[in-house]
């Protein structure tokens, strides 16, 4: 068992100096700003939506049961029952961060603990726990995920369960290396000399190493995270409705990106808005906390 | 060499048995009876019943899971419930589709990838890079089917330069090849920035310039060759995205490949075309893994099989 | 009849959003295939073009015993099947027998049930039918078990095809891969998963019939993208139809709007309230949410493309009433009436839907209509199979929104709309009757309408199926929604009447009599 | 500035080929750009061997890359001087395009790094025509023929072969041979060599510096040499450049310099270096009793192959080896790079599965669990190499110092604080620097840290594993001091690894000389330093630079038979070699396994 409790208690010099470094940057910032914006967006939700995102108006219709394109009144247009865009994509935005944050969060855990386990402990665990790494690795991920989506009774959690099944593999890779590299390297050999017991080992000496790994791959999977609950949500396997998610609303209105092109193109914007800011961020992050490509002599 | 190959071929054999272990225990949990959408709806309950016996789904898990491994065995992929055609004959004629498509789609992330990639390189920290950066993970943060519709929209529906789907020409593979291999590009092109510039410092192109070479000379012959390395390894994952990918793509540009009966094939519970596919697609990705290490040795005389 | 006179030759291109699963007339039950196998196999029967009446088509002539029970049919001479053996009465017979035999796995077999030896071959202990006996060469018997008024219509349905015994055992499973039979078609090429091609039977019993030399069928296309193509002169035929977002575009455009064509079709979607899960054991309840549904706005969330419906048969079918009023829609009646049953803050339930546009959303259009009365209703959108699994659970599914899914009539006839889906045979583990309802007086009246097989009697017997579904509306297990209206397509190459292009029985499109301009 | 005069070195044309002059390099640093070399000015003189020796990070890579235009881009530039070649080039803000043709063909260089210098993924052959090719020495079908004279010029073994091998084939000392192959393939008239042994063996350093004079004397050319060994210094030069912070602080021929240096920083560098045979005497120890008895002790590593992956073959990193150290006795190991020497000291540590006996304070370690283990660690502690890899950089020093006591649970609260900083004290740190970060010390500081750490436990033994190699001789000197104070104080027994035959002679009392996992010869020090007997300990000390200009250091012996390795196919074994007492507790192999070895032609 891998004890998680041990974390760095101080904050981490190079973490705090990293933040600092990171806001140097134009990218990041911008990345940020637009992150801020959709939390916001997120839990102040009710104050900012013209409308109720699931209230089908009549006048949001044309007579003849059309969708309205944006217009003063909706400010994005409306969808094909009548319902304001504008507030649907924002409340959206709270099951994508929602997603981003849990199933992101569960896959981390994972693959945190998996990884570190295996490369750690080595041997048949980490024999063990590799090969089903590597088993889930060929997995199909998408298929996965739609046959998971299809035993579950679908709702968020299953959804973002079921991502976090699909998306701790990465990690796990990623830490089961890192901490392979970690446990050959001479101060951890100093310390099993000392007598210190695994746990230890790992919770004050391994961990604080990864947490760089951690966070910056943590950033990373949440956009990835996120890219996957759309494409659940649009091939209509994820999120339910009337629950807005962008990738449903893409979904429910995909044959009519001819004929009405923002109710599919500007969701897909708000996806790729909230990917590519994650993206930014946990690339920033990389370059600032990364030490390898600091300081190289 | 060949002691390691048989290892990593038994280890993958390993990986595909595990993973029909997983899938079918998936599918036996799956809400839906099959017997019952064979029967139809004027069906009898015995009907239901003959037809569930007749395809072995009233046995016990394990009975069921062994003789769908042993049939595996002899190549029989089983016969699909609904279309009533062997698996094997349905995947094999939408073979040909996901192959041109998965070549189409290589092709064109690894010219435009590589090349990204090595220009930001070079030209690192310049406005250049970093436009091309921010390209690349536009290319990584966008969804396939947001892609994909925009690309049809505006090339094919609009412009019409490009058939609006349907599968033939080479006209035909543009576009969606073009949607799979966008998300390939961003990959590649992050990959092989970071992989030139870890290569640029390293001390023998150093020793290549203290040679005086040139410089277009220095990246062709010594910089991109050690640079393409870990990029080989990408191979086996490149493919893993590529299968999560062509069912959404296959479905929005109309293309006949395993992806699309994939996604047919779910819509139906047909089991054992789920099963089948998702044996080929990790087949591909066991053998893109396997690739890549016996790729590796060949371009990089230190790695050695063992 | 000038398409009568059409001249021959010339070629169509269809779409279709599906594969083609089989072409096997023992089996194919889809959308896409329910017309091909009808223009590759004839039956002893079929209906005149484009509409819903009967006529002879194998069959030369037959005669009904006076019982009702035995009908004898003389076939037409001189008729081969595509690989150029006469077709005789042992082909009828085998192919009977071939249906209804458990290893065929016909989803068919059931509409045989009244033909004598059926119990026998579905138990297994028979391998032929008792009841079918091979007169002569061109005579064939068959024998009922209980009078059936709806045998005709059987002897109709793709199921009863005549197929050949050597070829269907020489392809064994892979016969609908490899299809012969006696129609107006037959299959030149197909490549899985891209496209079928059939060529004319030149040897066609019917002569003048087909009018097209060949047809490509294209499978894999979204509606969307064929209906593009369409537009681009690319494609003849969106074979499933106009789809939504581009109804509008075409209805209105003066270049296409001639082209565009209208048809009913047999066709009902009805919201299931399974009886046996409270509180929809309640008839108040039921009932309440039937005058809560606003009807005409799921109308015009698919464009106005389908008729507000007030009871399960569609307006077509004969049995319908016309003067049935229905639940108007009133949610304060529903509301008072729901407050009656026990339930005046409403209830929470679930409503299952098939996860295909537009189900999920006329599905969220009725959770709004629910939500008015009280009534939270959370959406399970699911993949087909999984709705129809949960339907035939009785304690799973408390709501099922029919669409995609739902009943488009095998035969123009009132009695396909009542056995398995709302009859008690239906309402057993498995079944399809999803309301879970069963009234076994009802149950007695469609065997004795059903047994009214003297033609002098139709408007009786029609009378007393009317009867039956007025009943079922008393105790309301469905909320009927809308009959959809069928709105297609055709390029300005084709000919033929409109009807044939929305045949009602030749679902979609009756190919056999589309011709072509070009060589008009 | 300008440049002093130049004093003309041994035999040198007294014209310069290079003249720099008030050279300054800056780095871009986050607190702005910063000077690392300052002012500069010498003159190359046509022929002579000129040596840049100082410390680390005093700017002699950073001058020699200046020369070459290869500044690594865009954090460092020439700030300020020139770099004048004999015709009058000027070389500072040289562009690119002419840079080209001065590199290789007027200035070559070769690095440090003899195992990264080489493109992996090219032959040797190709790397060779490749400059041969560039600068038009000759056309392609004469390349080949080229590049096998030059690969036989710098004396390698069977040239044809290697022509088509890959770098990583190659041994260190052929990579290096390689790369000097490559320097001179054009002729040119400098030859910048920067460490150009650092990285490799004794041994192997004394035939590589023995190619480049020869090289030199034939071919004429005029080296820069940089390195921080005063052995090779005195060895190579005939004029050395003592630089520190970047700036030139003496400038003399190397007779004067090693004889009376003119400034305080040379003396002491001079006398910081250790110089084999003028060890101080040591106290004697009392040998009648053992802190750490190894019997027949054995580390074999698995090598799995084949179909089933079963163990094909073994290496066989330690065979057979018995040793005892007494109480405040220190025990050196040496031999050459993979001979085993780390791996026995891991093995007391129980960090590597091993077989055979070891006793640490009368206590036997084998067969005992992890936690029967833990009691006996607190007797045997060990100090490695690089201090940095050492210690964990997200912890503060001080509470690395006191994990040990933590673990044994020997002490919290503030008697935890209090025994800490008294650790600090003993290896001459404050206290308040226990709150600071490992990155926040300097290289030898560190090792303080490590071994306060070491002792924390009060150990009787600690295993030094080349504790000290990576210092600077001045910091090297310090921390030697401090060992030695802590083994009279506390009466601590060292196991002393090292490859550096003058360190083993300032510290030891008994030396082993370890040869693909077995000892070959043990004694006293003056036994074993001072009577050689075994042909592999002379090679090794005749191949130790001595930091005196007037000693001529005779060419080390050839190696005796083709590379050998420790790996054996699994039934055979190495076998075990007898060591026959000689008088007085000198031990010496009886009979040569590399003999054997080549026998049985098992090579690598
Ligand atoms: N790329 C760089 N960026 C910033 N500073 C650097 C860089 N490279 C070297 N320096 C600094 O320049 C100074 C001189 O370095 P240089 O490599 O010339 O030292 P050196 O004398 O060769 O030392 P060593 O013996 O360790 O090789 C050092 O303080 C070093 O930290
Ligand atoms: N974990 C291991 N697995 C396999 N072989 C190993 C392992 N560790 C060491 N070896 C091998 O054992 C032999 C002895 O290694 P060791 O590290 O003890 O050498 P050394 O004398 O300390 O060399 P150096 O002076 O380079 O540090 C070498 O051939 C090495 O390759
Ligand atoms: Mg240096
Ligand atoms: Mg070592
Ligand atoms: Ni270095």
């Amino acid at each position: 068992m891998v004890s998680k409790a041990s974390k760095a208690k101080a904050p981490n010099p190079r973490i705090t100096a990293g933040l600092k470094d990171l806001f140097r940057r134009p990218r990041a910032l911008l990345a940020a700003g637009v992150l801020l914006m959709m939390v916001f967006a997120a839990v102040a939700a009710p104050l900012i939506m013209p409308y109720d995102p699931n209230a089908q108006m009549f006048e949001g219709l044309s007579l003849e049961g059309a969708p309205l394109p944006p217009s003063a009144q909706f400010w994005l247009g409306t969808d094909l029952l009548g319902r304001d865009l504008f507030s649907r994509l924002v409340l959206g935005t709270r099951t994508s961060l929602i997603i981003g944050v849990v199933a992101n969060g569960i896959a981390v855990f994972v693959g945190a603990a998996v990884g570190i386990t295996a490369g750690y402990f080595g041997g048949w665990i980490g024999g063990i726990l590799m090969r089903f790494t590597d088993l889930m690795m060929a997995f199909p991920a998408l298929l996965l995920a739609i046959v998971l989506a299809a035993i579950f009774k679908p709702s968020l959690l299953i959804v973002a369960l079921v991502i976090a099944m699909v998306n701790w593999v990465q990690m796990a890779r990623v830490i089961y290396t890192e901490t392979r590299a970690l446990a050959q390297r001479e101060f951890i050999e100093v310390q099993r000399a000392m007598g210190s017991g695994p746990l230890r080992i790992i919770g004050r000496h391994i961990l604080p190493h990864l947490v760089y790994s951690i966070i910056v791959f943590g950033t990373l999977g949440i956009s990835t995270t996120v890219l996957l609950e759309a494409t659940l949500s649009y091939l209509g396997v994820g999120v339910q409705p009337p629950t807005p998610s962008w990738g449903n609303i893409i979904f429910e209105n995909q044959t009519y990106f001819a004929t009405a092109p923002w109710l599919v193109f500007l969701p897909g914007l708000a996806i790729l808005l909230l990917a590519l800011s994650f993206n930014l961020l946990g690339d920033a992050l990389r370059d600032t906390l990364d030490p390898r490509l600091k300081g190289r002599h | 060499m060949w002691g390691y190959l048989f290892r990593r071929l038994m280890q993958s054999l390993l990986i595909l048995l595990g993973i029909s272990l997983v899938t079918f225990v998936l599918l036996y949990l799956v809400p839906a009876d099959p017997a019952r959408q064979i029967a139809g709806r004027s069906a009898t309950a015995e009907t239901v019943a003959n037809i569930r016996a007749q395809l072995g789904l009233d046995q016990p898990f394990y009975v069921q899971y062994g003789r769908y491994l042993g049939n595996l065995l002899q190549g029989d992929l089983g016969r699909s419930y609904l279309q009533r055609t062997e698996v094997s004959t349905l995947i094999w004629a939408r073979m040909p589709a996901t192959l041109l498509l998965m070549l189409g789609a290589i092709v064109a992330e690894l010219v435009m990838g590589l090349t990204i990639g090595a220009v930001a390189a070079l030209k690192r920290n310049t406005p250049i890079d970093q436009s091309l950066m921010v390209f690349s993970f536009v290319t990584i943060s966008a969804p396939q089917f947001v892609v994909g519709i925009l690309l049809l929209y505006v090339f094919a529906v609009r412009l019409g330069w490009f058939p609006i789907g349907g599968y033939g020409t080479f006209a035909h593979l543009v576009l969606p090849a073009l949607t799979i291999g966008l998300l390939g590009t961003g990959w590649y092109s992050r990959m092989m920035r970071s992989s030139m510039i870890d290569v640029l410092a390293h001390d023998y192109v150093r020793t290549a310039r203290a040679k005086g070479l040139g410089k277009l000379r220095i990246v062709t012959r010594h910089v991109v060759p050690n640079a393409i390395l870990p990029i080989i390894a990408m191979i086996g994952i490149d493919i893993g995205m590529f299968m999560s990918g062509i069912v959404v793509v296959e479905s929005v540009f109309g293309w006949p490949g395993i992806g699309q009966l994939a996604w047919q094939a779910i819509q139906r519970v047909d089991i054992p075309i789920i099963m089948g596919v998702t044996l080929i697609s990790a087949c591909f990705i066991v053998l893109g893994n396997l690739l890549a290490d016996i790729i590796a040795p060949l371009v990089d005389p230190r790695i050695k099989l063992k | 009849q000038d398409f009568i006179d059409a001249k021959q030759g010339g070629s169509m291109i269809v779409t279709y959003k599906d594969d083609v699963s089989t072409l096997d007339p023992a089996i194919g039950y889809d959308w896409q295939n329910w017309s091909m196998i009808k223009s590759l196999f004839d039956g002893l029967m079929d209906y005149e073009p484009g509409t819903t009446i009967l006529k002879k088509d194998l069959a030369e002539d037959y005669t009904i015993s006076d019982d009702g029970k035995t009908f004898t049919f003389t076939l037409r001479q001189g008729v081969t099947f595509h690989n150029g053996r006469e077709m005789t009465a042992e082909d009828v017979k085998y192919s009977l027998d071939r249906v209804t035999n458990p290893a065929t796995q016909s989803p068919g077999a059931g509409f045989f049930g009244s033909i004598e030896g059926y119990d026998d071959m579905a138990s297994g202990a028979a391998d032929s039918l008792s009841g079918v006996t091979v007169i002569d060469p061109y005579t064939v018997e068959i024998k009922l078990s209980r009078p059936d008024a709806t045998f005709l219509h059987v002897m109709a349905i793709n199921f009863s095809s005549i197929v050949p015994k050597e070829e269907a055992e020489k392809y064994g499973p892979d016969f609908g891969k490899n299809p012969v039979g006696t129609g107006a078609f037959k299959l030149a090429e197909w490549t899985l998963g891209q496209k079928l091609v059939f060529a004319r039977n030149s040897d066609y019993w019917n002569a003048g019939v087909p009018k097209l030399d060949q047809i490509t069928f294209e499978v894999g296309q979204e509606p969307i993208v064929a209906l593009l193509r369409l537009q681009q002169g690319e494609v003849d035929i969106p074979g499933d139809g106009i789809p939504p977002a581009k109804f509008l575009e075409v209805t209105q455009d003066p270049t296409y709007k001639d082209f565009v064509i209208e048809g009913g079709q047999l066709h009902t979607g009805y919201i299931t309230m399974n009886v046996k899960m409270p509180p929809f054991d309640n008839v108040k309840v039921r009932q309440a949410v039937n005058m809560a549904i606003n009807k005409d706005r799921a109308v015009r969330i698919i464009n106005g493309r389908a008729v507000p419906a007030n009871q399960p048969l569609p307006p077509s079918m004969p049995g319908y009433a016309d003067d049935y009023e229905g639940y108007a829609f009133d949610p304060e009646a529903a509301k008072a009436l729901l407050a009656e049953a026990g339930f005046p803050d409403g209830f929470e339930t679930e409503l299952f839907v098939y996860n295909t546009d537009p189900n999920p959303r006329i599905a969220q259009s009725f959770q709004q209509d629910l939500a008015g009365i009280g009534i939270k209703a959370e959406i399970r959108s699911l993949a087909q199979a999984n709705v129809i699994a949960a339907g035939g659970e009785p304690d799973q599914a408390p709501m099922i929104w029919s669409g995609g899914m739902a009943w488009i009539a095998d035969f123009p006839d009132p009695s396909n709309f009542y056995g398995p889906i709302l009859g008690c045979d239906g309402a057993v583990q498995g079944g399809w009757n999803w309301s879970w309802y069963c009234n076994p007086d009802l149950d007695a009246k469609a065997v004795e309408a059903d047994a009214m097989t003297d033609p002098a009697m139709a408007t009786e017997r029609e009378a007393k199926w009317r009867e039956i579904y007025l009943a079922i509306m008393e105790d309301a297990p469905w909320v009927p929604v809308f009959n959809e209206q069928r709105f297609t397509m055709r390029s300005a190459r084709l000919g033929g009447p409109d009807e044939i292009f929305v045949d009602p029985v030749h679902v979609p499109v009756n190919y056999d009599y589309v011709y072509s301009t070009d060589v008009q | 500035m300008t440049g002093q005069g130049a004093i003309s070195g041994r035999g040198a044309d007294p014209r310069p080929v290079l003249s720099v002059a008030g050279l300054t390099i800056q780095v871009a640093t986050p607190t702005g750009a910063q000077s690392v070399v300052e002012d500069l000015s010498f003159d190359l003189m046509r022929g002579e061997t000129l040596c840049l020796a100082g410390e680390s990070g005093s700017g002699k890579s950073m001058t020699a890359l200046a020369i070459m235009g290869l500044l690594p881009q865009p954090m460092a530039r020439v700030a300020g001087g020139s770099i004048r070649l004999a015709d009058g080039t000027e070389l500072a803000g040289l562009s690119e395009a002419a840079f080209r043709k001065v590199r290789a063909k007027r200035i070559s260089m070769i690095f440090q790094e003899p195992m990264t210098s080489l493109n992996p993924v090219m032959t040797i052959g190709r790397q060779l025509t490749e400059v041969l090719l560039e600068h038009g020495e000759c056309t392609a079908s004469e390349a080949p023929g080229r590049a096998l004279a030059l690969l036989r010029d710098v004396r390698i073994t069977d040239a044809e072969r290697r022509l088509k091998q890959y770098p990583h084939e190659l041994s260190g000392g052929m990579r290096q041979r390689v790369m000097i192959a490559m320097a001179l393939a054009c002729n040119p008239e400098i030859l910048i060599a920067d460490e150009p042994t650092t990285a490799l063996d004794v041994t192997v350093q004394a035939e590589v510096l023995d190619l480049i004079r020869a090289l030199q004397r034939e071919h004429g050319t005029t080296v820069l040499m940089i390195t921080h060994d005063m052995g090779v210094v005195a060895e190579m030069a005939d004029r050395v450049i003592v630089m520190r912070d970047g700036r030139q602080v003496e400038s003399a021929e190397v007779g004067p310099l090693f004889a009376a240096p003119d400034t305080d920083y040379a003396r002491r560098l001079l006398a910081a270096v250790p110089r084999l045979g003028q060890a101080p005497p040591r106290p004697v120890p009392d040998r009648t009793q053992a802190v750490v008895v190894a019997d027949d002790l054995s580390v074999r590593f698995d090598l799995r192959g084949g179909i089933v992956n079963r163990v094909q073959a073994r290496v066989h990193a330690v065979e057979g080896v018995s040793f005892r150290i007494a109480p405040g006795e220190t025990l050196a190991l040496v031999g050459e790079s993979g001979c085993g020497k780390s791996t026995i000291g891991k093995a007391l540590l129980g960090l590597v599965d091993w077989t055979g006996s070891i006793r640490v304070a009368g206590q036997q370690m084998r067969g005992l669990s992890p936690a029967g283990l833990k009691p006996v660690r607190r007797n045997i502690q060990m100090v490695f190499q690089d201090p940095g890899a050492s210690l964990d950089a997200r912890m503060t020093v001080g509470q690395q110092v006191a994990e040990p006591l933590v673990v044994h649970g020997l002490a919290s609260g503030s008697e935890l604080t209090d025994r800490v900083a008294a650790l600090f004290g003993r290896v001459g740190l404050t206290p308040d620097h226990m709150a600071r970060f490992p990155h926040e010390f300097s290289g030898g500081q560190r090792q303080r840290i490590c071994i306060a750490r070491a002792l924390a436990l009060r150990p009787k033994v600690i295993v030094a594993d080349e504790a000290v190699s990576a210092l600077d001789v001045s910091v090297q000197a310090q921390v030697l001091d401090l060992m030695r104070e802590l083994q009279q104080d506390e009466g601590l027994a060292y196991l002393f690894i090292s490859h550096d035959m003058a360190v083993v002679e300032q510290v030891a009392d008994r030396v082993s000389v370890m040869n693909l996992g077995q000892i070959i010869e043990t004694g006293s020090r003056e036994q074993v330093l001072g009577n050689p007997q075994h042909a592999f300990t002379r090679r090794l000390l005749a191949a130790v630079p001595v930091p005196d200009p007037t000693y001529h250091r005779p060419p080390v012996p050839p190696r005796g038979a083709a590379p050998v390795s420790p790996v054996w196919p699994i039934g055979q074994e190495p076998r075990r070699v007898h060591l026959a007492d000689i008088g007085g507790g000198h031990r010496v192999a009886e009979d040569d396994p590399q003999l054997e070895l080549a026998h049985r032609g098992y090579a690598s």
